[in-house]
Protein backbone atom coordinates (compact mmCIF):
# COMPACT_ATOMS: atom_id res chain seq x y z
CA UNK A 1 0.00 0.00 0.00
CA UNK A 2 2.99 2.29 0.20
CA UNK A 3 4.07 2.56 -3.36
CA UNK A 4 7.31 4.32 -4.68
CA UNK A 5 7.64 5.36 -8.41
CA UNK A 6 11.26 6.48 -10.26
CA UNK A 7 10.28 10.33 -11.38
CA UNK A 8 6.51 11.77 -11.66
CA UNK A 9 3.35 9.68 -11.07
CA UNK A 10 0.79 8.71 -13.18
CA UNK A 11 -2.14 10.18 -10.92
CA UNK A 12 -5.19 8.78 -12.88
CA UNK A 13 -3.85 5.26 -13.50
CA UNK A 14 -3.16 5.25 -9.76
CA UNK A 15 -6.21 6.41 -8.51
CA UNK A 16 -8.37 4.14 -11.35
CA UNK A 17 -6.13 1.53 -9.83
CA UNK A 18 -6.64 2.07 -5.85
CA UNK A 19 -10.48 3.23 -6.52
CA UNK A 20 -10.91 -0.54 -8.18
CA UNK A 21 -8.94 -2.24 -5.25
CA UNK A 22 -11.63 -1.48 -2.89
CA UNK A 23 -14.85 -1.36 -5.03
CA UNK A 24 -15.81 -4.56 -3.03
CA UNK A 25 -14.59 -3.12 0.21
CA UNK A 26 -17.93 -1.51 1.48
CA UNK A 27 -16.26 1.93 2.20
CA UNK A 28 -18.42 4.77 1.95
CA UNK A 29 -15.46 7.77 1.62
CA UNK A 30 -12.42 8.17 -0.41
CA UNK A 31 -10.44 10.73 -0.27
CA UNK A 32 -7.01 11.27 -1.77
CA UNK A 33 -4.42 14.16 -2.10
CA UNK A 34 -2.85 14.63 -4.52
CA UNK A 35 0.07 17.11 -5.05
CA UNK A 36 1.98 18.38 -7.67
CA UNK A 37 4.68 20.59 -7.97
CA UNK A 38 4.47 24.15 -8.72
CA UNK A 39 6.19 26.39 -10.85
CA UNK A 40 7.48 28.91 -8.91
CA UNK A 41 10.96 31.01 -8.16
CA UNK A 42 11.92 29.66 -11.38
CA UNK A 43 12.65 26.23 -11.02
CA UNK A 44 12.14 23.37 -13.31
CA UNK A 45 11.21 20.49 -11.08
CA UNK A 46 11.73 18.95 -7.56
CA UNK A 47 14.26 16.54 -6.57
CA UNK A 48 13.58 13.78 -3.87
CA UNK A 49 15.57 11.34 -1.78
CA UNK A 50 13.55 9.25 0.36
CA UNK A 51 14.65 6.55 3.51
CA UNK A 52 12.69 3.94 3.04
CA UNK A 53 13.23 1.41 5.98
CA UNK A 54 11.93 4.60 8.38
CA UNK A 55 9.02 5.42 6.04
CA UNK A 56 8.02 1.79 5.50
CA UNK A 57 7.56 2.02 9.52
CA UNK A 58 6.14 5.15 9.37
CA UNK A 59 3.15 4.28 7.46
CA UNK A 60 2.66 0.89 8.73
CA UNK A 61 2.23 2.81 12.18
CA UNK A 62 -0.24 4.74 10.56
CA UNK A 63 -1.83 1.78 8.91
CA UNK A 64 -2.33 0.27 12.14
CA UNK A 65 -4.03 3.50 13.38
CA UNK A 66 -6.27 3.52 10.34
CA UNK A 67 -6.95 0.49 10.89
CA UNK A 68 -8.69 0.88 14.39
CA UNK A 69 -11.11 2.84 12.95
CA UNK A 70 -11.84 0.76 9.76
CA UNK A 71 -9.97 2.50 7.50
CA UNK A 72 -7.78 1.63 4.72
CA UNK A 73 -4.49 4.23 3.66
CA UNK A 74 -2.88 4.13 0.70
CA UNK A 75 0.50 6.13 -0.33
CA UNK A 76 2.52 6.71 -3.75
CA UNK A 77 5.22 8.93 -4.11
CA UNK A 78 7.87 9.81 -6.22
CA UNK A 79 11.35 9.71 -5.80
CA UNK A 80 14.48 11.38 -7.87
CA UNK A 81 12.83 14.61 -10.30
CA UNK A 82 9.56 15.33 -10.99
CA UNK A 83 9.14 18.10 -13.63
CA UNK A 84 6.87 21.33 -12.86
CA UNK A 85 2.86 20.61 -13.30
CA UNK A 86 3.84 16.93 -12.39
CA UNK A 87 2.48 14.71 -9.63
CA UNK A 88 5.19 13.59 -7.06
CA UNK A 89 3.13 12.40 -3.99
CA UNK A 90 -0.63 11.05 -3.42
CA UNK A 91 -2.45 10.03 -0.05
CA UNK A 92 -5.41 8.35 0.57
CA UNK A 93 -7.93 7.21 2.80
CA UNK A 94 -10.66 4.63 2.51
CA UNK A 95 -13.26 4.86 5.13
CA UNK A 96 -17.07 3.28 5.74
CA UNK A 97 -17.47 6.50 7.79
CA UNK A 98 -17.12 10.75 6.05
CA UNK A 99 -16.15 12.07 9.04
CA UNK A 100 -13.06 9.41 9.49
CA UNK A 101 -12.04 10.17 6.58
CA UNK A 102 -12.05 13.52 6.56
CA UNK A 103 -10.04 13.53 9.85
CA UNK A 104 -7.65 11.30 8.74
CA UNK A 105 -6.14 12.28 5.81
CA UNK A 106 -5.56 15.64 7.34
CA UNK A 107 -4.28 14.19 10.09
CA UNK A 108 -1.94 11.46 7.76
CA UNK A 109 -1.27 14.34 5.26
CA UNK A 110 0.22 17.14 8.18
CA UNK A 111 2.20 14.01 9.98
CA UNK A 112 3.83 12.69 6.52
CA UNK A 113 5.15 16.53 6.34
CA UNK A 114 6.43 17.00 9.62
CA UNK A 115 7.96 13.04 10.10
CA UNK A 116 8.43 11.36 6.50
CA UNK A 117 11.87 10.68 5.89
CA UNK A 118 12.05 12.52 2.30
CA UNK A 119 13.87 15.39 1.14
CA UNK A 120 13.11 17.32 -0.84
CA UNK A 121 15.56 19.62 -3.73
CA UNK A 122 14.72 22.72 -5.96
CA UNK A 123 16.13 21.95 -9.64
CA UNK A 124 17.64 25.07 -11.01
CA UNK A 125 19.83 24.66 -14.20
CA UNK A 126 20.52 21.14 -13.87
CA UNK A 127 21.27 21.63 -10.27
CA UNK A 128 19.82 19.93 -6.96
CA UNK A 129 19.34 22.54 -4.47
CA UNK A 130 17.95 21.73 -0.71
CA UNK A 131 14.63 23.09 0.27
CA UNK A 132 16.12 23.67 3.29
CA UNK A 133 14.05 27.33 4.57
CA UNK A 134 10.89 24.74 3.49
CA UNK A 135 12.03 21.42 5.69
CA UNK A 136 10.68 20.77 8.87
CA UNK A 137 12.82 19.35 11.35
CA UNK A 138 11.67 15.93 12.69
CA UNK A 139 10.68 15.96 16.35
CA UNK A 140 13.51 14.98 18.87
CA UNK A 141 15.98 16.80 16.47
CA UNK A 142 19.20 17.95 18.37
CA UNK A 143 19.60 15.38 19.97
CA UNK A 144 23.53 15.01 19.33
CA UNK A 145 23.95 19.05 19.46
CA UNK B 1 31.83 -1.05 15.71
CA UNK B 2 28.62 1.11 14.92
CA UNK B 3 28.30 2.33 11.46
CA UNK B 4 27.01 6.09 11.41
CA UNK B 5 24.83 7.05 8.32
CA UNK B 6 24.01 10.99 6.84
CA UNK B 7 20.56 10.50 4.97
CA UNK B 8 19.18 13.34 2.57
CA UNK B 9 21.05 16.38 2.29
CA UNK B 10 24.12 16.21 4.40
CA UNK B 11 26.61 15.01 1.91
CA UNK B 12 29.25 12.97 4.19
CA UNK B 13 30.43 9.09 3.66
CA UNK B 14 29.14 6.75 6.60
CA UNK B 15 31.44 6.16 8.74
CA UNK B 16 32.71 3.28 11.01
CA UNK B 17 33.05 4.16 14.88
CA UNK B 18 34.01 2.67 18.46
CA UNK B 19 31.54 4.14 20.39
CA UNK B 20 29.27 2.94 23.28
CA UNK B 21 26.13 5.46 23.42
CA UNK B 22 24.82 8.65 21.35
CA UNK B 23 26.61 10.91 23.71
CA UNK B 24 30.11 9.34 22.25
CA UNK B 25 29.08 9.52 19.01
CA UNK B 26 28.06 13.43 19.63
CA UNK B 27 31.14 14.20 21.03
CA UNK B 28 33.14 12.49 17.89
CA UNK B 29 30.79 14.41 15.84
CA UNK B 30 31.33 17.73 16.97
CA UNK B 31 34.66 17.69 15.71
CA UNK B 32 33.68 18.23 12.16
CA UNK B 33 32.79 21.70 12.07
CA UNK B 34 31.19 21.06 9.05
CA UNK B 35 28.40 19.06 10.74
CA UNK B 36 27.84 21.58 13.21
CA UNK B 37 24.90 22.64 12.04
CA UNK B 38 23.55 19.36 10.96
CA UNK B 39 23.62 18.35 14.50
CA UNK B 40 21.11 20.85 15.47
CA UNK B 41 18.70 20.21 13.43
CA UNK B 42 18.65 16.41 12.18
CA UNK B 43 16.74 13.79 14.31
CA UNK B 44 18.73 10.44 14.68
CA UNK B 45 17.77 6.84 14.41
CA UNK B 46 19.27 3.45 15.35
CA UNK B 47 18.49 0.21 13.66
CA UNK B 48 16.15 2.68 11.74
CA UNK B 49 14.12 3.57 14.68
CA UNK B 50 14.15 7.15 15.74
CA UNK B 51 15.31 7.84 19.56
CA UNK B 52 15.21 10.30 21.94
CA UNK B 53 17.50 10.71 24.57
CA UNK B 54 21.35 10.63 24.31
CA UNK B 55 22.16 8.29 26.54
CA UNK B 56 21.18 5.22 24.08
CA UNK B 57 23.22 2.91 24.35
CA UNK B 58 25.06 1.06 21.04
CA UNK B 59 26.16 -2.17 20.63
CA UNK B 60 28.63 -3.57 18.11
CA UNK B 61 26.55 -3.33 14.56
CA UNK B 62 24.37 -1.34 15.23
CA UNK B 63 23.75 1.25 12.24
CA UNK B 64 22.63 4.54 13.82
CA UNK B 65 20.86 6.93 10.88
CA UNK B 66 21.18 10.84 11.11
CA UNK B 67 17.93 12.31 9.97
CA UNK B 68 18.07 16.25 8.73
CA UNK B 69 14.83 18.29 8.34
CA UNK B 70 12.57 16.55 5.58
CA UNK B 71 9.99 18.03 3.25
CA UNK B 72 7.70 14.87 1.59
CA UNK B 73 4.79 15.56 -0.69
CA UNK C 1 -17.99 22.65 -13.21
CA UNK C 2 -21.27 20.92 -11.39
CA UNK C 3 -22.07 17.92 -13.16
CA UNK C 4 -25.30 15.43 -12.89
CA UNK C 5 -25.72 12.57 -14.23
CA UNK C 6 -28.03 9.57 -14.61
CA UNK C 7 -26.92 6.50 -12.29
CA UNK C 8 -23.48 5.88 -10.84
CA UNK C 9 -20.98 8.17 -12.00
CA UNK C 10 -17.32 7.11 -13.70
CA UNK C 11 -14.89 7.76 -11.33
CA UNK C 12 -12.09 7.06 -12.79
CA UNK C 13 -12.88 8.69 -15.72
CA UNK C 14 -14.58 12.00 -13.43
CA UNK C 15 -10.80 12.22 -11.72
CA UNK C 16 -8.70 11.97 -14.48
CA UNK C 17 -10.82 14.09 -16.63
CA UNK C 18 -10.65 16.71 -13.77
CA UNK C 19 -6.75 16.13 -13.05
CA UNK C 20 -5.94 16.68 -16.93
CA UNK C 21 -8.31 19.88 -16.67
CA UNK C 22 -6.23 21.29 -14.46
CA UNK C 23 -2.90 20.14 -14.93
CA UNK C 24 -1.54 23.29 -16.36
CA UNK C 25 -3.15 25.80 -13.69
CA UNK C 26 -0.67 25.64 -11.24
CA UNK C 27 -2.39 24.11 -8.09
CA UNK C 28 -0.32 22.07 -5.83
CA UNK C 29 -2.99 20.01 -3.96
CA UNK C 30 -6.08 18.50 -5.29
CA UNK C 31 -8.37 16.57 -2.88
CA UNK C 32 -11.24 14.58 -4.71
CA UNK C 33 -13.71 13.51 -1.81
CA UNK C 34 -15.69 9.97 -3.40
CA UNK C 35 -18.80 9.11 -1.81
CA UNK C 36 -20.15 5.30 -3.02
CA UNK C 37 -23.04 3.51 -2.07
CA UNK C 38 -22.38 1.04 1.32
CA UNK C 39 -24.08 -2.23 1.44
CA UNK C 40 -26.15 -2.17 4.59
CA UNK C 41 -29.56 -2.74 5.91
CA UNK C 42 -30.93 -4.84 3.15
CA UNK C 43 -30.65 -2.19 0.40
CA UNK C 44 -30.29 -2.40 -2.81
CA UNK C 45 -28.53 0.84 -3.96
CA UNK C 46 -30.00 4.66 -3.03
CA UNK C 47 -31.76 7.26 -5.23
CA UNK C 48 -31.51 10.77 -5.85
CA UNK C 49 -34.03 13.79 -6.25
CA UNK C 50 -32.05 16.52 -6.94
CA UNK C 51 -33.83 20.15 -7.32
CA UNK C 52 -31.34 21.68 -9.60
CA UNK C 53 -31.55 25.17 -9.65
CA UNK C 54 -30.90 25.94 -5.94
CA UNK C 55 -28.02 23.27 -5.88
CA UNK C 56 -26.96 24.94 -9.05
CA UNK C 57 -26.78 28.53 -6.44
CA UNK C 58 -25.60 26.75 -3.58
CA UNK C 59 -22.53 25.51 -5.92
CA UNK C 60 -22.12 28.76 -7.51
CA UNK C 61 -21.87 30.74 -3.98
CA UNK C 62 -18.77 28.01 -2.87
CA UNK C 63 -17.41 28.62 -6.01
CA UNK C 64 -17.26 32.17 -5.25
CA UNK C 65 -16.26 32.09 -1.68
CA UNK C 66 -13.18 29.04 -3.24
CA UNK C 67 -11.77 31.92 -6.03
CA UNK C 68 -11.54 34.42 -2.90
CA UNK C 69 -8.78 31.71 -1.48
CA UNK C 70 -7.53 31.02 -5.06
CA UNK C 71 -8.84 27.70 -4.66
CA UNK C 72 -11.35 25.86 -7.55
CA UNK C 73 -13.86 23.46 -6.88
CA UNK C 74 -15.46 20.43 -8.93
CA UNK C 75 -18.55 18.57 -7.81
CA UNK C 76 -20.40 15.56 -9.85
CA UNK C 77 -23.31 13.85 -8.32
CA UNK C 78 -25.88 11.67 -9.76
CA UNK C 79 -29.67 11.52 -10.22
CA UNK C 80 -31.62 8.12 -9.77
CA UNK C 81 -30.77 5.33 -9.05
CA UNK C 82 -27.01 3.92 -8.00
CA UNK C 83 -26.55 0.58 -7.02
CA UNK C 84 -24.43 -0.48 -4.09
CA UNK C 85 -20.42 -0.33 -4.16
CA UNK C 86 -21.15 2.38 -6.95
CA UNK C 87 -20.63 6.07 -6.18
CA UNK C 88 -22.60 9.18 -6.73
CA UNK C 89 -20.68 12.18 -5.71
CA UNK C 90 -17.61 13.19 -6.02
CA UNK C 91 -16.14 16.88 -4.51
CA UNK C 92 -13.15 17.82 -5.41
CA UNK C 93 -11.16 20.63 -4.74
CA UNK C 94 -7.27 22.58 -6.09
CA UNK C 95 -5.29 25.01 -4.71
CA UNK C 96 -1.97 26.36 -4.85
CA UNK C 97 -1.65 25.44 -0.57
CA UNK C 98 -2.05 22.40 1.05
CA UNK C 99 -3.88 24.20 4.14
CA UNK C 100 -6.57 26.09 2.10
CA UNK C 101 -7.43 22.95 0.06
CA UNK C 102 -7.57 20.10 3.45
CA UNK C 103 -10.11 22.89 4.88
CA UNK C 104 -12.08 23.81 2.18
CA UNK C 105 -12.59 20.35 1.14
CA UNK C 106 -13.99 19.21 5.10
CA UNK C 107 -16.40 22.60 4.87
CA UNK C 108 -17.70 22.06 1.45
CA UNK C 109 -18.58 18.11 1.88
CA UNK C 110 -20.35 19.03 5.44
CA UNK C 111 -22.18 22.02 4.08
CA UNK C 112 -23.16 20.09 0.81
CA UNK C 113 -24.71 17.30 3.32
CA UNK C 114 -26.34 19.81 5.74
CA UNK C 115 -27.39 22.38 2.55
CA UNK C 116 -27.59 20.78 -0.96
CA UNK C 117 -31.27 20.24 -1.99
CA UNK C 118 -30.72 16.71 -2.68
CA UNK C 119 -33.20 13.82 -1.57
CA UNK C 120 -32.15 10.32 -0.80
CA UNK C 121 -34.33 6.90 -1.20
CA UNK C 122 -32.81 3.22 0.00
CA UNK C 123 -33.80 0.94 -2.76
CA UNK C 124 -35.67 -2.14 -1.42
CA UNK C 125 -37.50 -4.73 -2.85
CA UNK C 126 -37.83 -2.36 -5.96
CA UNK C 127 -39.55 0.38 -3.83
CA UNK C 128 -38.09 4.02 -3.01
CA UNK C 129 -38.05 4.75 0.07
CA UNK C 130 -37.06 8.32 1.43
CA UNK C 131 -34.43 7.79 3.83
CA UNK C 132 -35.95 10.30 6.29
CA UNK C 133 -33.85 9.37 9.61
CA UNK C 134 -30.80 10.18 8.00
CA UNK C 135 -31.21 13.47 6.79
CA UNK C 136 -31.00 16.74 7.79
CA UNK C 137 -33.20 19.85 7.86
CA UNK C 138 -31.58 23.12 5.82
CA UNK C 139 -31.32 26.16 8.04
CA UNK C 140 -34.08 28.00 8.82
CA UNK C 141 -37.03 25.30 8.08
CA UNK C 142 -40.24 25.33 9.80
CA UNK C 143 -40.90 28.85 9.48
CA UNK C 144 -44.42 27.57 7.51
CA UNK C 145 -45.34 25.41 11.08
CA UNK D 1 -50.77 33.93 -8.34
CA UNK D 2 -48.17 32.15 -6.47
CA UNK D 3 -47.22 28.81 -7.53
CA UNK D 4 -46.29 26.82 -4.70
CA UNK D 5 -43.83 23.93 -5.29
CA UNK D 6 -43.07 20.65 -3.08
CA UNK D 7 -39.52 19.24 -3.96
CA UNK D 8 -38.35 15.38 -3.33
CA UNK D 9 -40.68 13.09 -0.95
CA UNK D 10 -42.93 15.52 -0.55
CA UNK D 11 -45.75 13.89 -2.98
CA UNK D 12 -47.91 17.03 -3.33
CA UNK D 13 -48.91 18.42 -6.39
CA UNK D 14 -47.95 22.27 -7.50
CA UNK D 15 -50.83 24.30 -6.27
CA UNK D 16 -52.05 27.59 -7.56
CA UNK D 17 -52.69 30.27 -4.41
CA UNK D 18 -53.72 33.79 -4.50
CA UNK D 19 -51.78 35.10 -1.81
CA UNK D 20 -50.06 37.97 -0.71
CA UNK D 21 -46.89 36.59 2.00
CA UNK D 22 -45.77 33.19 3.64
CA UNK D 23 -48.04 34.01 6.79
CA UNK D 24 -50.93 33.30 4.47
CA UNK D 25 -49.39 30.33 3.10
CA UNK D 26 -48.67 28.91 6.08
CA UNK D 27 -52.20 29.48 6.87
CA UNK D 28 -53.54 27.52 3.86
CA UNK D 29 -51.32 24.58 4.39
CA UNK D 30 -52.22 24.00 7.48
CA UNK D 31 -55.53 23.17 5.97
CA UNK D 32 -53.83 19.77 4.72
CA UNK D 33 -53.17 17.67 7.60
CA UNK D 34 -51.15 15.15 5.31
CA UNK D 35 -48.68 18.79 5.43
CA UNK D 36 -47.95 18.83 8.86
CA UNK D 37 -45.20 16.87 9.66
CA UNK D 38 -43.36 18.59 6.33
CA UNK D 39 -43.88 22.36 7.22
CA UNK D 40 -42.18 21.67 10.56
CA UNK D 41 -39.03 20.55 9.08
CA UNK D 42 -39.26 21.72 5.58
CA UNK D 43 -37.01 25.00 4.22
CA UNK D 44 -38.95 27.86 2.05
CA UNK D 45 -37.76 29.22 -1.21
CA UNK D 46 -39.22 32.01 -3.62
CA UNK D 47 -37.72 32.07 -6.73
CA UNK D 48 -35.41 29.41 -5.93
CA UNK D 49 -33.96 31.60 -3.43
CA UNK D 50 -33.81 30.26 0.65
CA UNK D 51 -35.94 32.93 2.52
CA UNK D 52 -35.90 32.93 6.74
CA UNK D 53 -38.99 34.86 7.45
CA UNK D 54 -42.53 34.28 6.93
CA UNK D 55 -43.12 37.99 6.40
CA UNK D 56 -41.64 37.36 2.98
CA UNK D 57 -43.74 39.21 0.80
CA UNK D 58 -45.09 37.61 -2.50
CA UNK D 59 -46.51 38.96 -5.79
CA UNK D 60 -48.06 37.60 -8.58
CA UNK D 61 -45.66 34.92 -10.66
CA UNK D 62 -43.57 34.43 -7.59
CA UNK D 63 -42.65 30.33 -6.88
CA UNK D 64 -42.44 28.89 -3.69
CA UNK D 65 -41.10 25.79 -3.09
CA UNK D 66 -40.66 23.33 0.18
CA UNK D 67 -37.66 21.67 0.72
CA UNK D 68 -37.89 18.91 3.15
CA UNK D 69 -34.48 17.45 5.15
CA UNK D 70 -31.48 16.80 2.33
CA UNK D 71 -29.13 13.95 2.34
CA UNK D 72 -27.11 14.23 -0.42
CA UNK D 73 -23.64 12.07 -1.13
Amino acid sequence: MLELYEGALDVPAILKRWYEEESESNYGAFIPFVGTVREEGGIDGLSFDIYEPILTSWFEAWQKKAKESDALLKMAHSKGDVPVHQSSYIAAVFSPKRRVALEMIEAFVEDFKASAPIWKYDLVDGKRIYAKERSTAIKGSGILA
Amino acid sequence: MVRVEFLGPISKEPKELDIQNLAELSEKLKEDESLKEWLECSAVAVNDKLVSSKEYPLKDGDKVSLLPPVCGG
